[in-house]
C-alpha cells in the first residue's frame, strides 16, 4: 500500500481515484508549470496546506493558528500534525523536520487530504522530505534565507534545489523570510536568534493573505499568549503584519494567486476545533458528571497519551484526582484502586502501557470492578514509532491477558467523536461493572477537527447506585438479573464488610471457590455479561451507500474520515459499493454478520497487519479480505478508492 | 472516620472465613494481635480496609471482617494508593510479604514510601516465599539452600528498614510476630502515624524457612539479641549492655555499663525524629549487635500525600473560573454557525 | 459439560459413552451393592485408584510410589495429581484435601482415568470431596480412625456416613488405618504424632497387596531417602510390611478382591516416569547441548512453572545458568539480554507471569533476538485458579503485545513431549531470530506418564552459527534470503560493535528508521519470518482414524489423552470420527486447513471457553464447533465421547 | 577482557549516527567525556557493550561505536544483568535517567546494587522526564509546574544516592554533566570496581528544566555549593568551610576553619569505606549544606554477583557425577522394556 501513497504525485489529470482529494486539482495544475499571471482571488472547494520546517520552527504553532483562523470564516477542516520523535533534533537534519498539514473546504470533509496544493518548507530539509507529497502544479513556498551551505549538506542536497531544474513541476515561490524577519522585528532591539524566532509568524502572515484573510485573530491570539512578555508579543505582531503586508504589496512572482475557500454548510451550532486528546479528557470530565463519580486518572506519561494526563490535570476544579504513578502497572492499579473505593478509575496510555497493564486488567475482569482503559495507539511492535499512528493493538485490546478474561473493546473514528466514547466507555463499565477498553490514535489524539460543541442537558445521565447497607442477604456477587452486573458495594457503608480478589470465587457466597463447577460457570457468566452487551448497542448502521450490493467497506477507529471520503468518491464514479464503521469492537453490533453477508464482497481496510478482518471472519464466517498500511500514516483517500477497485466483484 | 455506635470487639473484626494457614505459622499471631488491637483504637469497621498483594500473608484481608481486597502480587501499595486518593477517610492497612513488598513490588513500596500515602504497611518478613513453596527471597541470607537455590543463595538480601529509610520513609519500625506486647503497641503508633507507616514483622514459616528468626527470638537470647527501643530512653539491653556511638567511625558499639568505664551516661538516647540514628539503627543484626524494634523512626512533620492532592482540589474547586461542563466546553476560540 | 463429568456416577450398566474409561466395569458393578465373595486375583486390563487425604497425609507421595511400582511390574499408566491451592490447609478441611489419581493398564493409556474404580479416602473430608466421582460398585477404603466427630464436622458431615446408608453404592472396607499404623510402630517409641505420620505407608502396603505386588521397591526407595534418618526409615518401613500383610492375613470383608493388571506390551526400550516439568527442564539442557549454546534461564517461582525453575537450578553441571530475578519482567529481561550476548535465554512462567513479559517479549520481536518462553498455563483470568490446570492462554500466546508482533506458538501434548517441545522451541528460535512461546499446562507439568527414554544420539543437533568478524559490509539486520533470519552477532566480536533496540529500524542499515515505507515492509517482514516456519513443519498428521469423514476432533496440549481415547472408543462404537492434534499453532501446519475441509464437521475440545476454535475458523474458514470445559480439571474421556455423539451430522 | 591490539582514541568509540538530542543538552557533554576517558581505560571496543532503557538519555548507545542495546523504559538493568551472567567478560555500561531508573525501572536498580552485578550504572538527572516532554520525574521537587503538575508537585523526591545506599550499593558517586574534569576520574573508578557502580550525573535538561542544578553548577556559588569529596582528605569546601560531625546529634554540620575555634582538626576525613558515612553525605544539599561529589562510598569486600553465579556453575561442573545428558535421563528409577 504505501507505494500507492506516493500515487498523487505520478498521476496527471483527471484519474480521481488515484489523485489527491481536493477538487481544485484541475484549477491548479498548469500544463508544465507554466501558468497564468492572474492574481485574482480563486475560488474553490478545498484546499490542502502543508507547513513544514525545523522542530525550531514553530510550525505547530503556526498551524494551528491557521486551523484556528479557517474555522472562524467558516471552513470545514481537519489537520494532521506530524511530529519528529525528537524533542529537539539538531537544526537542519531531515529527522528533525516538523510538519502540520491542513485541510480547509467548503463542503464537510474527514480527511486532512492526501496531498498538499500548497507547502510551505522553512529549510532545505523541510524541503526534501517533503515536497515529494506536493502535488504537480502545486505552489511551494521556501525560505531562501534558510539554505544555506550547511543546511544543504545536512538535507543531503549536493546541489542548491532553487538554482537547478529539481523544482520544475511546481510554482516555486523563493523569498529570503529570514531576511524579512528580521527586517520587520529590527524595531525591538533583539539579538538575531531571538529575532528569528518570528520566522513563522511572518510566514503565516503571508499565507493569511494568500487566503485573504485578515491577521485580527491571531494578533488577538498573540496578545493573550504574550500578555506578559510584551517584546515577544509585539515583535510578533510585527512579524505577521509584515508578511501579510509583504503578500498585499510585494510583486508577487508568477503562479501565486488568493485563494478563496467559502464557507462550508455546517449544521448550526456553537462550533470550536478540538484534538481527540482534548476531546477525551472532557469526555471523561462529562462521564464523571454523568456517572455521578468522582473521576480518578492513575496514568504514566507516553506518547501519544500524555496530553490527556495533561488535560485532566488542568481540570481539579471538576473533582478529577489525577496521579501520574511510577509506571504503568501502578496507573492501572491505583485506578482499580479508585473503583473499589467507589470513584470512576480511569488510565491512559498507549501500546506498551497496555501490555503492562494486562495483568491488572485481568484483576478488574475478576474482581468485576468498573474501570476505563484508553490505549491511544501507536506504532508497534515494542517502542515502535512513538510519534506516529497506527491501528494494531487491537488483538491486545480484545485477547491480550491470561485466562479467559473477555471485555468490552470500543474505538472513536474522529477526534470528536473521543468525546462521546468516552462517555460510553464510563457507561459500559459502570453498567456492567467490568473494565472497558477504549481504543484511539496517535492521529485521532493530535488532529483537529471543527467540533460542534455538545450540550450537557443533551447528554443521558447515568447515575450510578451503590449497594445500600439494607441490602438483604448481601454479599458482592449478587448479581442483576438482566445485565447480570454485580453489585458495587462502597468501603465506608456500614453492613457491608466484604472481601474481593482475583481468586475465583463462589457463585454464590462471593467467596474463594476451587470448585471446578463453579468455575465453569463464573467463566461462562463473565463472558455472558459481556456478550450480553451487544442488547444495549446500536445496530451497525451504513455511513454511506445502500445496506446491500457489490463491496462493503467497513473499518473502525481513525480510518473513518478517509474509507467514508473514498467510498463517496467511489460511488460518484458509479460504484456499487458501501461503508460500514465498527464504534463497537467487542462485543459487534448483534446485526454485524447480516450486514456482512447483504454483500457480495467485504473489505476492512486498517492501519495494521490485519487484525479486525482476521476476527470478523472468525466470527461471521465471511470471506473478508484486509486492506492493511502499516507505515505510521493515515490512509490517502486514494488508497482506498483504488483498493475498492480492486475489489470489486468481476462483473 | 466516623466514631463506631457502639464497642466493638476482636469478634467484630473476625471474619466467617476458615483460615488457610499451616498450623503454626507466625501469621496467626500477627492476626490475633490485630484483631485485638482494632477495637481499642476505636475505629469502625466500615472505614477500615485490608490491601494486600499475593502470598500466604496476603491472605490476611480475608479474616478481618472488614473491607478487603487481596489484589495481585506486589501491587498492593498502588491499589491502596489509588483507594486512598479516591476516598482520604477510609483507613487503609496493607499486607504484604518479603517477596510481594520487596521483590516484585519493591518499585511501588519505593514510591508510597517516598510519596507518604497516608497507610499502615504490614510487611511480613519470613525470609522466603512461602506460598510457592520455599523459594528464596529478597531477604533470604546468603547460603540459604532451597528449591531455587541448591547450591547456596549467592545474593546479598535486602534490610527492609534501611531500604525503607532510603526511599524516604518516614515512620519505619520493627516489631516480631509472636510479642503480642510489643507488636500491639507498633501497631497503634503506625494507625496513629498520618503517613506511610512502615512496619517489618518478623515472621516465622515453620514450614519453609523454620527459625529464621530464632537467633533474635529465642527465649535464652532474646535479652541479648534484642534492643527495645524507646523514645528518649537511653539504648540499653541485656543485663548491663548498651550502644555508643564512636564519633571517629559515626557507627554505633556495644558496650558493657560498669566495664572500661562506660557509665549510663555515655548510652546513645533514642530519638525517634532523628534520621541519622535510624540510619545507623536499621542495620544492626546480630550476632555483632542486637536488632532494633520498635520504632526507628518517625517523621512528624511530614505531610500526607492523600491530603495534598485533595488540598489541590479543593483550592481548584474554590478558584476555578469555569464552573461547569458547558463553559468548560466552550472556553477558547469558538464560533457559530447558523 | 461440568455436569456431565459427574456422569459416571449417574448412569449404570454398560453405556460406555457415559462411563468411565476402563473395561473392569461390568465386572465389578455388583448389581445393587452385593457382590460375589472371591478372593481371588481378577485380571483386568486397567484399574484407576485415587488416593486422597489431608494435605498432611502424604497422598501424593503415596501416589507416586504406588506408581512407580506399576511401572516396575510393566503397565502403562498415567497420573493425576490435584494439589489444594493452601500450602498446610488446617487439618480436616474440605479445601486442605490432596488426591492422586493413576491409572494402569495392560494397553496403552493416555489419560488417569474419569472415575476411581477404587478409592482411599484418610478423612471424612477426603471422603465428602471425592466419593461422588467413585464409579457405583467401586471399591471404597475408609481410614475409620480419621472419623472422629471434630473431623466430620470440618468435613461438613451431619453424621457419620460409614454409619448409615450413604455408602450403599460402593463396596466400602472401613479400617482403622491410624490405630494399625500405630501398633505397626509401636516399638519405635514415638510420639502419636510421629507415629500416625507413617499412615500413608500403612496404607500403600494394602493397596500394594491389593494389586498383588510386594513392598520391595518401596523398601528400597524408603531406604535411600531417609538414609540418614534411621528411625523414620524403619518405622516406615515397618508400616508398609504391616499394611501388605494386614490384606494378606486379616480377613477382608466381601467383594475385596486381589486386582491383577497384566503387563502393558509397550515398544521395547529404557523407560522411566516423567513428569511434564521434569521433561521440560530436560528438553532445554538437550537444547543447550544441541545447539551448542549456554543455557540462560531468567525465572520468577510460580505456580505450576516454579518446577522448571527448581530442576534447572540443580543442572548448574551442564553449564545452565539460572537467575531468580526480582519479577517476571526482569526475569524475561535477563533472559533477553543473554541472548543478546549469544546464550540461549529461556523464561518459564504461567499465565499471570506472560502477561507481564508481553512487553519485552515485544521487544524480542522487534530486535529478533532468539528467546524462548514457556507459559505452563493454570486457570484464569487473574490469579484464577493457581494450582488447577487450563488452557486460556492461547489467544494471549498468539496476540498479547502491543503492534503488529507475530511469533511462533507451539505446545506439548504429553509430559514426555514436553522434552522434545522444548527442543523444537530452541531449534526454532535459533533459527528464525524469535521469541517461540511454548505452552503447556498444570495437568502436564505435574502428571506422569512412562517415558521411553530417547538417546541424545538420535537427536538432530541444531549448533549455532554467530556472525564471524569478516561478516562483508556487515550490519545487524542482514537476513537469510531462505529463513528471513537476521545474523547473530555476538558481543566480543571485533568488528562487529552495533546498536539494536526496540525502535523501527532500516531494513537496509539497521539504523533507527522512522520512514513510513520501511515500517510497512519491516512489519511484512516480520511477519513473513514467522509464517515461513510452516514450510519447516511436519504436516498436520491423523492421530486416530481416516483422513476424511463425517466427524473430525482436533485439539491442542493436554487434551490429547482424553481426545484420542474418545475416539478410539468412539470407533469401536462405529462412529467415523477421526482425531487430529496440533502441536505447531501459530504459524499451524500448511495442510490444516485442507485436512479440516476433509471432514463433515469439526469439533474442538479445548479447556477455555474457546480459543482454537475461533482462530481455525478465522484462517480456513470452517464452521468448527467448541466443546468447551472450563473447570480446572482436564477432560474425562466421557464427555468428549459424549460430545462426538452430540456432533455427528445428522444421517 | 582482552587488551585491544593498537591504542584506541576518541574517535574509535564514536559511532556514525547523527547526534539527536537538543542542542545544549547536558549529556552532548557525557557523551564526550566518556568518549574521551574510554580509550584511556585500554578497553576494547568488542567487548565494552552499552545497555540503556528509554528516555533521552537512553539513546546514549547509538552515538558509542562499541554493542550497544536500547532497550525498553526502566528494564536496563534487568538485561545488562543477563547479559553479564551470559558472558562475564563483557565490560557493561548501563545508562538510564531519573524517570528510567528511578520510577518505572526502581525496582530493577533496587535489585541490581543489592546483588552487585558487575556493571557501571549512570544515572542522568535531569529531575524531569525529557523525552516525554517534560512531566515532573521522581527526583523532582516539589512545587515544579509541569504539564501533568500545573498547581506543582506534591511528590517529596527520591535522592537518588540515599536509595542506592538503602538498596545495598557498594560504591556510590555522584559528579555533574559539564564538569569534565570530575566526571572523568569518577568514570575511571566506577570502571575499576567490580561490582555495581552507581554513578548519579546532575544533568541539565535546557528545555524542559533549565537551571534544575544551577544552585550547584554555577560559577559563581560552585565553590560554597560543592563538596569534592576525597578520600582520606578533610572534608573541606569554600574558602575555608568544612563539615564536621555533631556526636550529639549524629549529624553533620557546616564551620568555618577560624570560627568559634574551628581548626582544620575538627574537619572530617572522607573515608570511602564508611558506610555511615556515605548515608550522613548522600542527603546534603544546598543551600544548608554543599552537595557532596564524587566517590560517596566503595566496598572493596563485596563480591560481584556474575562471579558467584559462575562459581557455583564452576563447581558443579567440577563435581557432578551426571557427566552426560544420556545419564542424567536414566538417572533415578528406570525399566527396560524387551
Ligand atoms: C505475577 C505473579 N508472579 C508470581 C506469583 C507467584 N507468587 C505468589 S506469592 C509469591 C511469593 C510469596 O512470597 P512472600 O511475599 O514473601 O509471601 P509469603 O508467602 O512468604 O507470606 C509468588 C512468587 C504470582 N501469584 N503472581
Ligand atoms: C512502557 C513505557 N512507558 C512510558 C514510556 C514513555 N517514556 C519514554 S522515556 C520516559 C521518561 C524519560 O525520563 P528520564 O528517564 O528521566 O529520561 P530523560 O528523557 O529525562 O533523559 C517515558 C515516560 C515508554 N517509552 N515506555
Ligand atoms: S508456608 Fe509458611 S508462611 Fe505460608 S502459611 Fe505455611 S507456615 Fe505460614
Ligand atoms: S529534552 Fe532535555 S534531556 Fe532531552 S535531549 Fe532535550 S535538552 Fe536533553
Ligand atoms: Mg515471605
Ligand atoms: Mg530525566
Amino acid at each position: 500500500m504505501t507505494s500507492a501513497s506516493k500515487g498523487s504525485k505520478l498521476h496527471r489529470g483527471r484519474n480521481a481515484a488515484q489523485t489527491r482529494d481536493t477538487y481544485a486539482y484541475e484549477d491548479m495544475n498548469m500544463d508544465g508549470g507554466a501558468s497564468p499571471n492572474k492574481l485574482e482571488r480563486e475560488e474553490l472547494d478545498s484546499v490542502v496546506i502543508r507547513f513544514a520546517g525545523d522542530s525550531g520552527d514553530g510550525m505547530q504553532l503556526t498551524g494551528a493558528q491557521f486551523t484556528h483562523s479557517s474555522a472562524m470564516v467558516g471552513n470545514d477542516l481537519s489537520t494532521f500534525p506530524d511530529f519528529p520523535a525528537e524533542i529537539r533534533a539538531p537544526a537542519g537534519s531531515t529527522y528533525g523536520v516538523s510538519g502540520f498539514q491542513i485541510h480547509v473546504a467548503s463542503h464537510d470533509i474527514m480527511t486532512p487530504g492526501d496531498a498538499p496544493d500548497v507547502l510551505i518548507a522553512m529549510n532545505p530539509a523541510a524541503l526534501k522530505t517533503n515536497v515529494g507529497d506536493l502535488v504537480d502544479g502545486g505552489l511551494l513556498i521556501v525560505n531562501e534565507g534558510a539554505f544555506t551551505k550547511g543546511n544543504l549538506k545536512k538535507a543531503g542536497y549536493e546541489q542548491n534545489p532553487l538554482d537547478d531544474e529539481t523544482l520544475a513541476a511546481y510554482r516555486l515561490v523563493k523569498l529570503d523570510i529570514s531576511k524579512h524577519t528580521l527586517a520587520a522585528v529590527a524595531a525591538f532591539d533583539l539579538g538575531t536568534k531571538e529575532a528569528l524566532r518570528s520566522k513563522n509568524m511572518w510566514t503565516l502572515g503571508l499565507v493569511l493573505w494568500l487566503f485573504g484573510r485578515d491577521t485580527k485573530n491571531t494578533e488577538e491570539w498573540l496578545g493573550q499568549k504574550f500578555a506578559k512578555k510584551e517584546v515577544v508579543r509585539d515583535s510578533n505582531i510585527a512579524a505577521l503584519k509584515a508578511g501579510h503586508a509583504y503578500g498585499e504589496t510585494a510583486e508577487m512572482p508568477t503562479g501565486v494567486h488568493i485563494y478563496k475557500v467559502p464557507k462550508a454548510t455546517l449544521s448550526p451550532g456553537t462550533y470550536r476545533n478540538v484534538t481527540g486528546n482534548e476531546a477525551l479528557a472532557w469526555g471523561l470530565v462529562a462521564a464523571s458528571k454523568l456517572s455521578e463519580l468522582q473521576l480518578v486518572l492513575g496514568s504514566y506519561p507516553i506518547t501519544p497519551a500524555s496530553t490527556v494526563l495533561h488535560a485532566l490535570s488542568r481540570l481539579k476544579n471538576f473533582g478529577v484526582v489525577t496521579f501520574q504513578a511510577e509506571d504503568e502497572i501502578a496507573a492501572v492499579c491505583a485506578a482499580i484502586g479508585a473503583s473499589f473505593g467507589g470513584s470512576l478509575g480511569v488510565t491512559t496510555t498507549s501500546g506498551p502501557g497496555i501490555a503492562l497493564k494486562a495483568e491488572a486488567i485481568g484483576l478488574a475482569i475478576m474482581t468485576e470492578l468498573p474501570l476505563v482503559v484508553i490505549d491511544i495507539q501507536r506504532g508497534g511492535p515494542s517502542t515502535g514509532l512513538p510519534t506516529k499512528t497506527e491501528q494494531s493493538d487491537l488483538f491486545q485490546a480484545i485477547y491480550g491477558r491470561n485466562g479467559d478474561a473477555p471485555l468490552p473493546v470500543i474505538s472513536a473514528s474522529t477526534p470528536g467523536e473521543c468525546f462521546f466514547q468516552a462517555i460510553e466507555a464510563a457507561r459500559l463499565a459502570t453498567k456492567y461493572m467490568t473494565p472497558v477498553m477504549l481504543l484511539t490514535d496517535g492521529y485521532l489524539a493530535n488532529g483537529a477537527e471543527p467540533w460542534k460543541i455538545p450540550s450537557m442537558a443533551d447528554l443521558t445521565p447515568f447515575p450510578v447506585e451503590f449497594a445500600g447497607s439494607e441490602t438483604p442477604d448481601f454479599h458482592p456477587y449478587i448479581r442483576d438479573d438482566e445485565t447480570l452486573s454485580r453489585l458495587w458495594p462502597r468501603p465506608g457503608t456500614p453492613g457491608l464488610e466484604h472481601r474481593i480478589g482475583g481468586i475465583e470465587k463462589d457463585r454464590a457466597s462471593g467467596n474463594i471457590s476451587y470448585d471446578p463447577e463453579n468455575h465453569h460457570l463464573m467463566t461462562k457468566m463473565r463472558a455472558q455479561k459481556i456478550a450480553n452487551i451487544a442488547d444495549d448497542i446500536p445496530e451497525l448502521g451504513i455511513e454511506e451507500g445502500e445496506d446491500t450490493g457489490d463491496l462493503l467497506v467497513i473499518g473502525w477507529g481513525s480510518t473513518h474520515g478517509a474509507i467514508r471520503q473514498a467510498v463517496r468518491r467511489a460511488r460518484k464514479e458509479g460504484v456499487q459499493v458501501s461503508h460500514a464503521h465498527l464504534r463497537h469492537l467487542n462485543p459487534m453490533p448483534k446485526n454485524t454478520g447480516e450486514l456482512l453477508r447483504r454483500f457480495k464482497r467485504v473489505i476492512v481496510p486498517e492501519m495494521n497487519n490485519g487484525m479486525l478482518v482476521k476476527i470478523l471472519r472468525g466470527e461471521y464466517l465471511v470471506d473478508a479480505k484486509g486492506i492493511n498500511k502499516i507505515s505510521g500514516q493515515p490512509f490517502k483517500v486514494a488508497e482506498i478508492v483504488s483498493a475498492i477497485h480492486d475489489h470489486l466483484p468481476a462483473s | 472516620m466516623n466514631a463506631p455506635t457502639q464497642k466493638l470487639t476482636r469478634k467484630d473484626f473476625t471474619s466467617d472465613q476458615d483460615i488457610r494457614w499451616c498450623p503454626g505459622c507466625g501469621d496467626y499471631a500477627i492476626l490475633a494481635t490485630l484483631q485485638r488491637t482494632l477495637p481499642a483504637l476505636g475505629v469502625s469497621r466500615e472505614n477500615t480496609v485490608f490491601i494486600s498483594g499475593i502470598g500466604c500473608s496476603s491472605r490476611f484481608p480475608y479474616y478481618m471482617d472488614t473491607y478487603g481486597f487481596h489484589t495481585i502480587h506486589g501491587r498492593a501499595p498502588a491499589v491502596a494508593t489509588g483507594l486512598k486518593l479516591a476516598n482520604p477517610e477510609l483507613d487503609i492497612w496493607m499486607i504484604t510479604g518479603d517477596g510481594d513488598g520487596l521483590s516484585i513490588g519493591g518499585n511501588h513500596m519505593l514510591h508510597v514510601l517516598r510519596r507518604n500515602v497516608d497507610l499502615q504497611i504490614m510487611l511480613f518478613n519470613n525470609r522466603i516465599y512461602g506460598l510457592t513453596k520455599g523459594q528464596y527471597s529478597p531477604t533470604s541470607l546468603v547460603g540459604l539452600r532451597t528449591p531455587s537455590t541448591p547450591m547456596g543463595s549467592i545474593d546479598a538480601p535486602v534490610v527492609p528498614a534501611s531500604f525503607a529509610l532510603g526511599a524516604g520513609g518516614r515512620f519505619i519500625a520493627r516489631t516480631i510476630d509472636t510479642d503480642a506486647k510489643h507488636l500491639g503497641p507498633v501497631f497503634t503508633r503506625a494507625h496513629e502515624y498520618r503517613g506511610a507507616s512502615f512496619i517489618e514483622i518478623l515472621q516465622n514459616c515453620p514450614v519453609f524457612n523454620d527459625g529464621a528468626w530464632s537467633h533474635v527470638k529465642d527465649k535464652e537470647i532474646a535479652d541479648e539479641s534484642q534492643l527495645r527501643l524507646e523514645h528518649g530512653q537511653p539504648m540499653r539491653f541485656g543485663e548491663n549492655k548498651g550502644l555508643r556511638l564512636n564519633a571517629k567511625t559515626i557507627e554505633l558499639e556495644v558496650v558493657t555499663i560498669g566495664e572500661d568505664g562506660v557509665t549510663e551516661e555515655d548510652i546513645l538516647v533514642h530519638d525517634e525524629s532523628n534520621k541519622s540514628m535510624a540510619l545507623l539503627l536499621a542495620n544492626l543484626e546480630p550476632p555483632r549487635f542486637p536488632i532494633a524494634l520498635g520504632i526507628l523512626y518517625c517523621d512528624t512533620d511530614a505531610h500526607p500525600y492523600d491530603q495534598a492532592v485533595h488540598a489541590q482540589v479543593e483550592h481548584a474547586k474554590a478558584t476555578s473560573k469555569v464552573d461547569s461542563i458547558d463553559a468548560l466546553l466552550r472556553s477558547g476560540h469558538t464560533w457559530t454557525v447558523e
